[in-house]
């Protein structure tokens, strides 16, 4: 059985690879907002899989901690991290 | 234990090391160097946290961790106070890379008094 | 032989992840980078089996200080907007070069170092493990923190004590004045996450002594609760009672030096706590710090004194919904 | 292996599925709004089904529970900053795609 999870961790550590390869291409800074929030809620399910796979118990906590500053780095980031000028700086190639 | 190669993860560490280290010097933006900074540090992290793993006992050895727990604490403190000196030192200077005379890197090279007289902006 | 192919995922991405958010040539997006980096590295620790670890990376590495970096990012940008844009690169190639080479060379020498240490060290876990049952508490990380290195981490409480001093007396910071009633939604968001933020700090606290958390992992919810209330422009009444706010800064290393002062007394020992109440002690002292921690790292974010409205001017003509 | 363990594996292997969706979602879709589409069904779905899947091998009660408030949370929370996003984008201009726009 933790084969199969962490097999599965695996797989959602490839799908990590995969949008850090688009952040890498240097999309506009929304975009790699919403690849950070993708990141977020990937590593939520990722902590829980792996966890089980090793058997740690307390990697529900990890994964509860995660989900909750998650949501406290997503308001942050709308309310007060937007850069103004936005716009200019997703034109730079 | 299958898994009780971290070696790796040894490696990983010192090339986080490295990494930050090189961007420390190379970078001339304060922000960026902050950030090279906690990735030297995470890069410590991860030496001590896999010699941790790797140890004889039945468990991960407790005491690195409990070192990390408080260097990752202390870290962060570390940050905030280095955010707002880098904000003072954009307001006393207009900008957040300190010229040459800042510059660590290279000491042979006498600071050519770079400009700026600390011109004081009224800003906090 | 999975693991090892995880492993063989993780790491790659983690360092170039790191190369990446120090020298993308967009500061935002480096931020950004840096913020997925610390979530893989919590990732890595758990994979490490430090779960600790890993709470506190998950809490404070990539969530906490990615907020403060970002909110530092926005305050330099708008005073540098339209001025000297960021010019990257700023030193030249020759320069590159010599600390690129000088950098390889301590990369070769940390690995070589790393890769000769003993392949399995005998460390500490026996030790600790030994008298655990004496300790108080059944978590060896809580142990190690609050019974057998328990001055460590009275100096770290220190740190933190002093590193808002720091931050206090450079600048002052404004509490964004938000107003919610335009985004329903969000404060939606805030009754949901508030509540549960709290309480799981409280949970962390408590589980401490038998499982991974305790009073710095709860902190430093208790400081995401903190920076959430100040973001939405709800944190006014807490911040602006001085007083208080200074007296539960300083609760954490206060408490912790009485309990550093009453054990000398009843055993000798610094913070050797009579056999039997050890639990009591900690339970004490990690009260206590979680309030200060939280507090402090909640008020990091704020970067300054906070006041009550007059602060920054070039923070305040931009500010809020833009 | 049990029918529970059967419908774990299940589950998780859909879990991934929308993950990989999501993913792929934002490297191709033409413009913020539909990207912002992909990416919550890996986040709303993928979180779910694997908690969901983990459910089925909780040991008491007070997993199931965390896990279940983990999903709330994830859920809340991505709902409501994906909206304060797209809103944000159209504010500043962004134009949502159609058809013949590159």
């Amino acid at each position: 059985m933790s084969v199969l999870y962490i097999s599965v961790a695996v797989a959602l550590l490839l799908t990590i690879v995969l949008s850090l390869g688009y952040v890498f291409r240097q999309p506009g800074r929304a975009d790699s907002l919403l690849a950070a929030l993708l990141f977020g809620s990937t590593g939520v399910a990722l902590v829980l899989v792996l966890g089980r796979g090793l058997g740690l118990a307390r990697a529900l906590d990890i994964a509860l901690v995660f989900a909750l500053l998650a949501a406290v780095l997503g308001v942050a980031f709308v309310l007060r991290g937007w850069p103004d000028d936005d716009s200019k700086e997703d034109l730079q190639p | 234990m299958p898994d009780a190669d971290h070696r790796i993860y040894l490696l990983a560490g010192a090339a986080l090391f490295a990494i930050g280290f090189y961007s420390l010097l190379v970078q001339p933006h304060l922000l960026r160097r902050i950030m090279a900074v906690n990735v030297m540090g995470s890069g410590v992290f991860l030496v001590y946290l896999a010699l941790g793993a790797q140890t004889a006992g039945v468990i991960p050895d407790p005491v690195p961790q409990a070192m990390v727990l408080t260097g990752i604490v202390v870290s962060v403190c570390a940050t905030g106070l280095a955010l707002v000196l880098a904000d003072r030192v954009q307001a006393a200077m207009g900008k957040v890379e300190p010229g040459d005379d800042a510059e660590v890197a290279d000491p042979a090279v006498p600071s050519p008094a770079s400009g700026e007289p600390h011109q004081e902006t009224p800003s906090a | 032989m999975i693991l090892q192919i995880f492993d063989w995922v993780l790491l790659p991405v983690i360092v170039a992840l790191a190369w990446r958010s120090l020298n993308d040539r967009d500061l935002f997006r480096a931020v950004i980078k840096f913020i997925a980096l610390g979530l893989l590295l919590a990732v890595a620790w758990v994979r490490l089996r430090a779960p600790d670890v890993a709470l506190a990376e998950a809490a404070v590495g990539s969530g906490l200080t990615g907020a403060l970096i970002l909110s530092a990012l926005v305050r330099m940008r708008r005073r540098e907007q339209a001025a000297t844009s960021e010019a990257t690169g700023g030193i030249e190639v020759m320069r590159r070069v010599s600390i690129g080479i000088l950098s390889l060379a301590l990369f070769a020498a940390l690995c070589w170092a790393v890769v000769a240490l003993p392949a399995r060290p005998t460390g500490l876990t026996e030790a600790s493990l030994a008298r655990l049952s004496e300790s108080g508490v059944t978590n060896p990380v809580t142990a190690v923190l609050l019974n057998y290195r328990g001055y460590d981490t009275l100096l770290e409480v220190g740190v933190l004590l002093l590193a808002i001093i720091g931050v206090w007396s450079l600048r002052r910071g404004e509490l964004p004045a938000a107003d919610l009633s335009d985004r329903p939604l969000l404060l939606s968001l805030l009754r949901v996450v508030l509540p549960v933020l709290v309480l799981a700090a409280g949970y962390m606290l408590w589980i401490g002594a038998f499982a991974p958390g305790g009073a710095f992992q709860g902190g430093a919810l208790l400081g995401g609760a903190l920076v959430l209330l100040m973001l939405g422009g709800l944190a006014r009444r807490v911040v602006n009672r001085s007083r208080l706010l200074r007296a539960g800064l300083v609760l954490g290393v206060l408490v912790f030096a009485m309990v550093c002062a009453i054990t000398l007394l009843l055993t000798g020992g610094f913070l050797q706590y009579p056999s039997g109440s050890g639990g009591a002690w900690i339970m004490v002292i990690e009260s206590a710090a979680l309030i200060s921690i939280g507090l402090t790292l909640g008020l990091l974010y704020l970067g300054g004194r906070p006041t009550g409205g007059q602060g920054d001017s070039a923070d305040r003509s931009s500010s809020d919904h833009a | 292996m049990s029918v529970l363990d059967v419908l774990t594996g299940l589950l998780l292997t859909a879990a991934v599925f929308f993950f990989v969706a999501g993913t792929v979602g934002l490297l191709r879709f033409p413009d913020i709004y539909s990207r912002l589409h992909a990416l919550t069904k890996a986040d709303n779905v993928g979180v779910g089904l694997t908690v969901l899947a983990l459910m089925l091998q909780a040991e008491n009660g007070s997993e199931i529970f965390r896990l279940g408030l983990i999903w709330v949370l994830v859920l809340v929370a991505s709902a409501t900053v994906s909206f304060l996003i797209g809103n944000e984008a159209y504010r500043r201009g962004q134009k949502p795609w159609t058809r013949g726009t590159p």
